[in-house]
């Protein structure tokens, strides 16, 4: 007779906003097997290609997610600027690095947030968020929008900032990183925190790579993989050097992106400072016609956005790869083996981005 | 006098009788008639002797000296026969070492070997007949459907019932002999027919697994067997300065440290009847035996008998460091058994380990011997065989309809079998919750045991005791009153159990709570009143907030039909997931799964693997010293 | 008396929307919006709930999901659709697998606009929400007691 | 101590009070460049349909003949990509954004641009059509 | 009739301190995590709403347990206040969980089945130290009785340090707080959403709810006993503590049943260290 | 700080060499990023994505509605996410999948919404 316990996981599920489901197969509390289901999400939006022309697609490829929003949308542009050879203007280059960044920020204070919930550390829940808020606020007062920007376009950005915006972000950083190192102190620092996370969901350098694991789950596990280093927009001039800790476990992915707020803001501090003046987009003229895999370093790894042209307004096929969709299967092999309380903080350690996965 | 005899005496004559019914419906007969006379005989006792002091009787031992070494030799060739049969070596060796030791005893101290009184009875007695009367008798009645079933069940078992009822009644026999007899010569002749009654018993199945479970059983007991000569002899030898054989003079001896070291042995003795670790394996074992015998064997005879006899002699070990170790034998033990319980899930095994750890708890109480803990011992011996008796017998039941014992597969035995279910919820809220008994005892217990000199040592060991006895009962109990769905009724099996001997115990169960305030002020408190001095009692106000407790519980079930009129029903919650009222739901890989929902085990930390060597690595060296202590203090 | 205006229990589901509302939602329990204020906690869990807050424009595999959470939520209750896309799908309306709106699974009470909605939103949202659930609790009481009334003429009448 | 990291932060918090915006009490926190939504003047709309034409959500609809503009609100995603589009700045993006509805209608205007008595001298070919 | 003045006196007003005690608990926590928080009489309210709510079951039986549950609590907390025995409390505390416990198991639903099995690990990680509680409490003032310990002129917090300190340490399990909140709470709902209380809705959900305050108000007065010598040091004590309690909730992350279990027993070891001195010291001194 | 230039590089590849393949840059010590599929009238293309040091190397299979393809999920553990896609959203059968979802990966209304054979029916029901 065996002592098994079968939890359904989810789809619905206070702490991840998000739905996935996971067949739980728990001895005490021990998860012995769990069998992985997403789906939840899926929207279809790669078949929109064939309806939205190439430009407005940019909407579309933003509201894959709400999280990692604007990347995206860069993403995207990007790739679409590789194959009709657009030479996007520096400024716009800047400001797309600038957003990127603040993007990056906000992703992760809201992902500490919830992994902090996860850990049932509500106080740092709280704070984590209301921090976040203020990267939220220079997003409204730069683009107008909090969590959807909608402000990259094809040849460059829609909006500028004003040279008095910028000086008032740069003010204004070094509390807001005083405030970060606060936060992250607590997360690096805590007996609590560090009791729920050392030794938890180890994934070994060797696995994270095979298993085509992305991001800081990668970089956890002591793999250098920064889709920045490749230089696209301006971190090419503003030089970069990825975030890699070594142990693997929880801990490590959570450091990680402790350590990357940091860096983020460091960013964001030289964009300001070296930001060149000029024009902000360019005009575009055609149509795409090729292929390109467009990839760029989203707060949860690499994002790969497959586009092919025909030479009409109509992509041919538009196929987006995100990094969870990569990590699930380092998930499934983090999972067995820990505890049923150890199972939510597992699974937001890879920053599960469920309606990216799906698109 | 006539009526000890009657209740010494007559379960022997049924047994010879029983040798030869082979109808199921006769034998019914005659062990319910019989059960009703032996039940009603104990009932006289009461009532012809709870109210006076201990009364000797002076019954006339020549005769049956001489046969009781008969039988003893006759028993102890069996042994060997047994032994070489399945080459258990051992047993031979401590069969031999015994035979000799009663032989060099029998003939070394003729002149000391005569007690003035053979068979006595007191209130401890009273309480003791009581329990082997009543449930005894009642296990007895039950085992005669319970054994037809069983064999149907077990076609390959060779039917040997005849023998089986013989050896049940002739235990009974035994226990009567046992709790009466005040020449300690005729305790340990009672005392070894007990060990080959369960050696028998055990072994009933004739598997391979019970012929080992019965020789541990005997080899262990042997053991104690060894230890209880050794003292005689050294009671025989130490002569008069002890009280020789005669149990009253030893208990009331004045050379204190002259009688220790018998009692210690003795304790020994008890401590390997009462399956405290390092014994306690032969009591696990013992459950491959059919289900009345585990009954028998942990409610009222057997284990019983170990703590008896340490509660007899309480008093010797109060105030003594040999006692005070023999003592915290018990309270590991019942810490110990207590969390090993939490990994097991079947339910005997459980049973088992709540016995053992009981039966630990009355040896803490009796080792410290203090007025109060004896009381609370002899407290914990009355509500533990009534409730353990219930439970063992509610387990044999359900064992037959679902055909698992496992506490997994009991989920939802109410609606499966309800009344059964409500029985057992009885039975085991009697094991753990207040306001039931065993609740009530180990409250005394706690009471008595911060009075006592270096009690803090029980208390701390009690407190965590208690906490993970709650722990295994309450799951268990969780189990019980899963509403499940979809599943069958098996209330009416296809060979029926008579329900009277389960109704029965419930009801003892229930009254018990009740009744437990007299039978504490008439039987419990005199005896300790008789022997300390002074007594101890609950206060009233304690007694009536109990007896308030027992009717909400009793009244509460009525809300049941108040509430549930109106509410509308919907199926549990399982993430959103679609499911079934039968906990069906989809899952991932298009499949569609159960939700199960098993017990914790917790076996990595509390597990036998983990927790028996060191406990009772613990329980030896205390052994060992409560032997030197007791040296020591000679 | 009317408790439940006082304290609303909002229950979130994630119905394939693009988390940009499901962060909004999140927000708005966080300091600086603080819905707690209201009297508002997010249970997850739909036996508790007497609000259940909707994002995104539900898929094919989270209709028995929704529905789902519906049913096992005890009345009086209701259903807030929360961003363009779980009023009428969005910009995903025309993909394949979006059934484009929540109220062609549920029925809903409350739309809210946005893509995605501000927590400002949604709180106006939830509080416009409060006024209907009221109205359905009313109704509810008012059920209850007319049932029970015919009964207890019934009852008088015999006794006449 | 690694044990109550979180202590600064706590006492912080009850020294400075709580950080809310108390919402309902105070208006929301908008910028000037905050999207809320899309404001339309019939008075200045010449039917050209761009705005309709631009919609990644198809949220706009134009009815050129029976002179009427339609939005649904429940359907558009604030992007602001109409009010960029615009020619005559028919349109505008306001800061407050559409409260919340118990019942889902499409917002329906009648377009009252009249067609000025001299042709301009440049008349904008959609505006044309549709004042015909 | 002292006894039975306390005993209604705790019946009546235990729910208004409970929920008062509550009410302040949510709005210091806000203010803690920086938010305003919800209304002081909050938790009137949200009983006022579960009261109104339709009654949603599983199986009948839940309401039974549940209604046991309450019942048992206010006994036990009414014995308390009448004065009656210390361990004859616990017990019956004891009896009321274990009800609850078994309405989680009535159910059948995995997730109240495990809030179940976890409520039964802290209630035997926390039952030793209890207990333990009690016997300190007798050794100082030598009465079991509540009224006889409330009575004694000394100080118990001065020669019951540890046990304090340990009972703190399982009043973070039993008020339901970080790092201890393991089965069931307001924001315990991470791994097994609302853990006991799951399948419990509407009216039984307020039940609970009460019975939560009976018996916070109940675990205040036994951190009274400690200081009963001089009342208004016992109520600012009092207050004290539970302040500390919500500071320890609002600064930790929950830790997973072992860690619960290990501190529970832990915490009763220093209980008993400090036990074990106090008697050496009277064995000594006598 | 050096920055990586990118490189993308597309070799076709025959289905009976694709194990072989894929096994050849297992070896070379390349990762897998994704595998994704592209219809190009009547017939899938079915991109195979490694990455190594930034080097995106990139094999491409092209076959037929109905072949089956073999799984590389014996090579590559976690390519079980990719393939399931491929057979739920395209409705390529692929053999050997480790962890095979057999069509629940992505539960869609149509089925097999990219699928060639359904390419003039009606995609967008809402359109």
């Amino acid at each position: 007779m065996s002592k098994r316990i079968v939890v359904p996981f989810g789809p619905q599920h206070p702490v991840l906003p998000e739905p996935i489901h996971l067949d739980l197969v728990l001895e005490d509390e021990l998860v012995v097997d769990v069998v992985p289901s997403i789906g939840y999400i899926h929207r279809g939006l790669e078949q929109l290609v064939q309806k939205r022309e190439f430009t407005e697609y940019v909407y579309v490829a933003e509201r894959i997610c709400g999280i990692c929003s604007f990347i995206h949308a860069l993403c995207y542009c990007q790739g679409i600027e590789h194959i009709m050879k657009i030479d996007v203007p520096d400024r716009a280059r800047y400001l797309r690095t600038i957003w990127s960044e603040c993007s990056r920020l906000h992703s992760h204070l809201l992902w500490l947030g919830l992994f902090a919930d996860g850990m049932g550390f509500e106080n740092l829940f709280m704070r984590s968020w209301q921090l976040r808020e203020s990267v939220l606020d220079v997003f409204e007062d730069t683009t107008g929008g909090r969590v959807i920007q909608g402000t990259c376009k094809v040849g460059g950005v829609r909006r500028d900032i004003g040279q008095e915006k910028l000086d008032e972000m740069h003010r204004t950083l070094d509390s807001f990183e005083e405030q970060c190192r606060d936060l992250g102190g607590v997360f690096l620092n805590d007996e609590t925190v560090k009791y729920r996370l050392q030794g938890l969901g180890v994934i070994s350098k060797d696995d994270a790579y095979a298993l085509g694991a992305a991001g800081p789950t990668l970089r956890g596990s002591g793999v250098a993989v920064d889709h920045r280093e490749t230089g696209y927009a301006a971190y090419g001039d503003l030089g970069f050097k990825p975030v890699v800790e070594t142990a693997g476990d929880c801990y490590a992915r959570c450091a990680v992106r402790v350590r990357e707020l940091y860096s983020s803001i460091d960013l964001i501090r030289r964009a300001i400072e070296e930001m060149p003046e000029g024009s902000i987009d360019v005009k575009v003229k055609g149509t795409p016609d090729g292929e390109y895999f467009s990839r760029a370093e989203q707060p949860r790894g690499e994002v790969v956005h497959y586009l092919r042209g025909d030479g009409t307004k109509h992509l041919v096929r538009a196929r987006i790869r995100t990094p969870t969709l990569a990590n699930i299967p380092a998930l499934v092999k983090m999972l067995p083996g820990a505890q049923l309380a150890d199972v939510p903080v597992i699974v937001l350690s890879i920053d599960p981005c469920i309606s990216c996965t799906e698109r | 006098m006539q009526t000890l005899l009657f209740l010494i005496l007559f379960p022997i004559l049924v047994a010879c009788l029983l040798l030869f019914v082979k109808r199921t419906t006769l034998r019914y007969a005659v062990v319910a008639l019989s059960a009703l006379a032996i039940g009603g005989a104990s009932a006289y006792l009461l009532i012809r002797y709870a109210s006076g002091g201990a009364v000797y009787f002076a019954a006339s031992s020549e005769a049956a000296d001489l046969a009781m070494v008969a039988i003893e030799m006759a028993l102890a060739l069996f042994i060997i026969y047994m032994g070489a049969k399945f080459r258990n070596y051992l047993a031979i060796a401590l069969a031999v070492v015994q035979a000799a030791l009663i032989v060099y005893l029998e003939t070394s101290f003729t002149g000391s070997l005569h007690a003035a009184n053979n068979l006595f009875i007191d209130q401890f007695s009273i309480i003791m007949a009581l329990i082997i009367g009543i449930i005894g008798s009642l296990i007895a009645v039950y085992a005669v459907r319970y054994m037809e079933t069983y064999h149907h069940h077990h076609p390959e078992v060779r039917d040997r019932q005849t023998m089986f009822f013989f050896v049940i009644f002739a235990f009974l026999a035994a226990m009567f002999g046992l709790v009466f007899s005040n020449n300690l010569m005729w305790v340990f002749f009672f005392w070894e027919v007990t060990t080959i009654a369960s050696f028998l018993l055990i072994g009933y199945s004739e598997t391979e697994e019970a012929t080992t479970n019965a020789f541990r059983a005997l080899v262990m007991n042997l053991l104690g067997g060894v230890a209880f000569v050794t003292a005689l002899i050294f009671l025989a030898a130490t002569g008069p300065a002890s009280g020789g054989i005669d149990l009253a003079r030893v208990l009331a001896s004045g050379d204190a440290a002259v009688v220790l070291i018998p009692a210690v042995l003795i304790g020994f003795a008890g401590i390997t009847k009462a399956a405290l670790m390092p014994f306690s394996s032969w009591l696990l074992g013992a459950m491959v035996a059919p289900t009345p015998v585990s009954a028998l064997l942990h409610s009222s005879t057997m284990v019983k008998a170990g703590v008896y006899i340490l509660v007899r002699f309480a008093p010797v070990f109060a105030g003594t460091f040999a006692g005070f170790s023999v003592g915290l034998v018990g309270a590991v033990t019942f810490v110990v058994a207590s969390a090993i319980a939490i990994s097991r899930s079947d339910a005997k095994s459980v049973l088992a380990y709540s016995t053992i750890a009981n039966l630990g708890l009355i040896a803490a109480c009796a080792g410290v011997g203090t007025y109060m803990l004896v009381w609370a011992a002899i407290l914990l011996i009355v509500f533990h065989a009534v409730a353990k008796s219930l439970l063992f017998l509610g387990t044999g039941a359900i064992e037959h309809r679902i055909g698992s014992r496992n506490i997994e597969e009991m989920e939802g035995l109410i609606v499966r079998m309800p009344k059964m279910a409500v029985m057992m919820f009885i039975g085991i809220a009697g094991m753990f919750l207040a306001p039931f008994g065993m609740l009530v005892s180990k409250w005394a217990a706690i009471e008595a045991f911060v009075q006592a000199p270096f009690g803090l040592v029980f208390i701390a060991i009690l407190a965590y005791g208690s906490a993970v006895t709650v722990f295994f009962w309450a799951k268990w109990m969780g189990k019980l009153v899963t509403v499940t769905r979809n599943a069958e009724r098996v209330e009416k099996g296809f060979l029926e159990e008579p329900w009277a001997p389960l109704y029965i115990t419930t009801g003892l169960v229930v009254a018990a709570v009740f009744l437990f305030p007299v039978i504490s002020s008439t039987l419990i408190e005199p005896y300790v009143l008789a022997i300390y001095g002074v007594t101890a009692h609950l206060a009233q106000t304690n007694v009536a907030i109990m007896l308030l407790m027992m009717a909400l519980l009793l009244v509460l079930p009525v809300s049941f039909f108040l509430l549930g009129r109106t509410a509308k029903h919907l199926p549990v919650y399982m993430g959103g997931r679609p499911a079934t009222p039968d906990l069906h739901f989809a899952g991932s890989l298009g499949m569609t799964r159960e939700a199960t929902t098993q017990n914790y085990y917790l076996t990595e930390y509390f597990g036998e693997a983990r927790l028996f060597r060191p406990g009772a690595a613990v329980c030896i060296v205390l052994i060992l010293a409560s032997w030197i202590l007791a040296g020591v203090a000679l | 008396m009317a408790f439940l205006k006082r304290s609303p229990w909002i229950l979130h589901y994630d119905a394939s929307s693009c988390n940009g509302c499901d962060i909004e939602v999140l927000a708005c329990l966080t300091p600086l919006y603080d819905v707690e204020r209201f009297g508002i906690i997010n249970t997850g869990n739909p036996k508790h709930a007497d609000i259940l807050l909707i994002t995104g424009g539900i898929n094919e595999q989270n209709r028995p999901v929704v529905k789902n959470l519906y049913e096992q939520m005890p009345e009086p209750k209701v259903v807030v659709a929360i961003g363009a896309c779980a009023a009428t799908g969005g910009i995903f309306r025309e993909c394949y697998n979006i059934a484009g709106g929540v109220d062609k699974v549920i029925p809903v009470d409350v739309y809210v606009p946005g893509c995605a909605a501000r927590p400002e939103q949604i709180i106006d949202g939830v509080v416009k929400a409060l006024g209907i659930l009221e109205e359905k609790r009313m109704k509810m009481t008012g059920e209850a007691q007319a049932k029970k009334e015919p009964r207890l003429a019934a009852e008088a009448g015999e006794g006449r | 101590m690694g044990l109550f990291e979180m202590t600064r932060t706590v006492f912080r918090n009850l020294v400075r009070g709580p950080a809310t915006r108390r919402y309902p009490a105070v208006p929301a926190r908008t910028s000037p460049l905050t999207r809320g939504h899309v404001a339309f003047d019939p008075a200045t709309c010449r039917s050209c349909g761009l705005c309709s034409r631009r919609c990644p959500c198809e949220a706009i609809r134009i009815e050129k003949e029976e002179k009427v503009w339609e939005i649904d609100r429940m359907r558009c995603i604030a992007c602001g990509d109409c009010v960029e589009g615009c020619p005559f700045g028919s349109l505008t993006m306001e800061r407050e954004y559409f409260p919340p509805v118990v019942e889902h209608v499409v917002e329906r205007h009648t377009i009252t641009y009249v067609k000025p008595e001299k042709p301009a001298k440049k008349p904008a070919e959609e505006g044309a059509g549709a004042g015909a | 009739m002292n006894w039975l003045i306390g005993a209604v006196l705790f019946l009546i007003l235990a729910p208004v301190a409970g929920g008062l005690i509550a009410g302040i608990d949510r709005k210091i926590t806000a203010r803690m995590q920086g938010r305003v928080g919800p209304p002081l009489l909050q938790p009137f309210y949200d009983v006022g709403k579960l009261f109104e709510k339709e009654n949603v079951v599983v199986t009948t039986a839940q309401n039974f347990y549940v209604l046991a549950y309450l019942v048992f609590i206010a006994l036990s907390g009414a014995i308390f206040f009448a004065g009656g025995d210390l361990l004859l409390v616990v017990f019956a505390f004891t009896l009321a969980h274990v009800f609850l416990v078994l309405g989680a198991y009535a159910v059948h639903s995995p997730y109240s089945h495990i809030g179940a099995e976890r409520e039964l690990i802290q209630v035997m990680a926390y039952e030793p130290m209890i207990i333990l509680a009690a016997v300190g409490l007798y050794m100082v003032t030598g009465s079991f009785y509540v009224a006889g310990i409330a009575a004694a002129t000394a100080p118990a917090i001065i020669y019951l340090p540890g046990v304090f300190l340990g009972l703190a340490v399982i009043l973070t399990i039993k008020l339901r707080k970080s790092p201890f909140d393991i089965s069931t709470s307001h924001h315990a709902h991470q791994e097994i959403v609302k853990g006991i209380t799951t399948e419990f809705s509407g009216s039984t959900l307020g039940e609970v709810e009460i019975a939560h305050w009976y018996e916070n108000v109940f675990l205040l007065g036994l951190v009274y006993l400690f200081f009963a010598w001089n009342p208004v040091i016992g109520i600012v004590a009092v207050a004290v503590t539970y302040v500390v309690e919500i500071f320890i909730d609002n600064v930790t992350a929950r830790v997973r049943w072992q860690a619960a279990l290990k501190s529970g027993w832990l915490a009763a070891l220093l209980g008993i260290a400090n036990l074990a001195i106090l008697s050496y010291m009277t064995i000594g001194g006598a | 700080m050096t920055i990586v230039s990118e490189e993308q590089t597309t070799t076709s590849v025959a289905l009976e060499n694709l194990l072989k393949e894929v096994g050849g840059l297992q070896a070379d010590g390349y990762r897998l990023v994704q595998i994704g599929c592209t219809d190009v009238g009547g017939a899938y293309e079915i991109n195979y994505s490694f990455d190594k040091g930034y080097q995106f190397r990139n094999l491409r299979l092209t076959v037929g509605p109905e072949t089956e393809v073999p799984s590389i999920s014996g090579l590559y553990w976690g390519a079980f996410v990719y393939e399931n896609e491929l057979h739920d959203l395209f409705g390529i059968s692929v053999t050997g999948i480790n962890i095979d979802f057999k069509g629940t990966f992505i539960k869609t209304a149509t089925k097999y919404p990219f699928s060639v054979t359904r390419r003039e029916g009606d995609r967008c029901r809402n359109a």
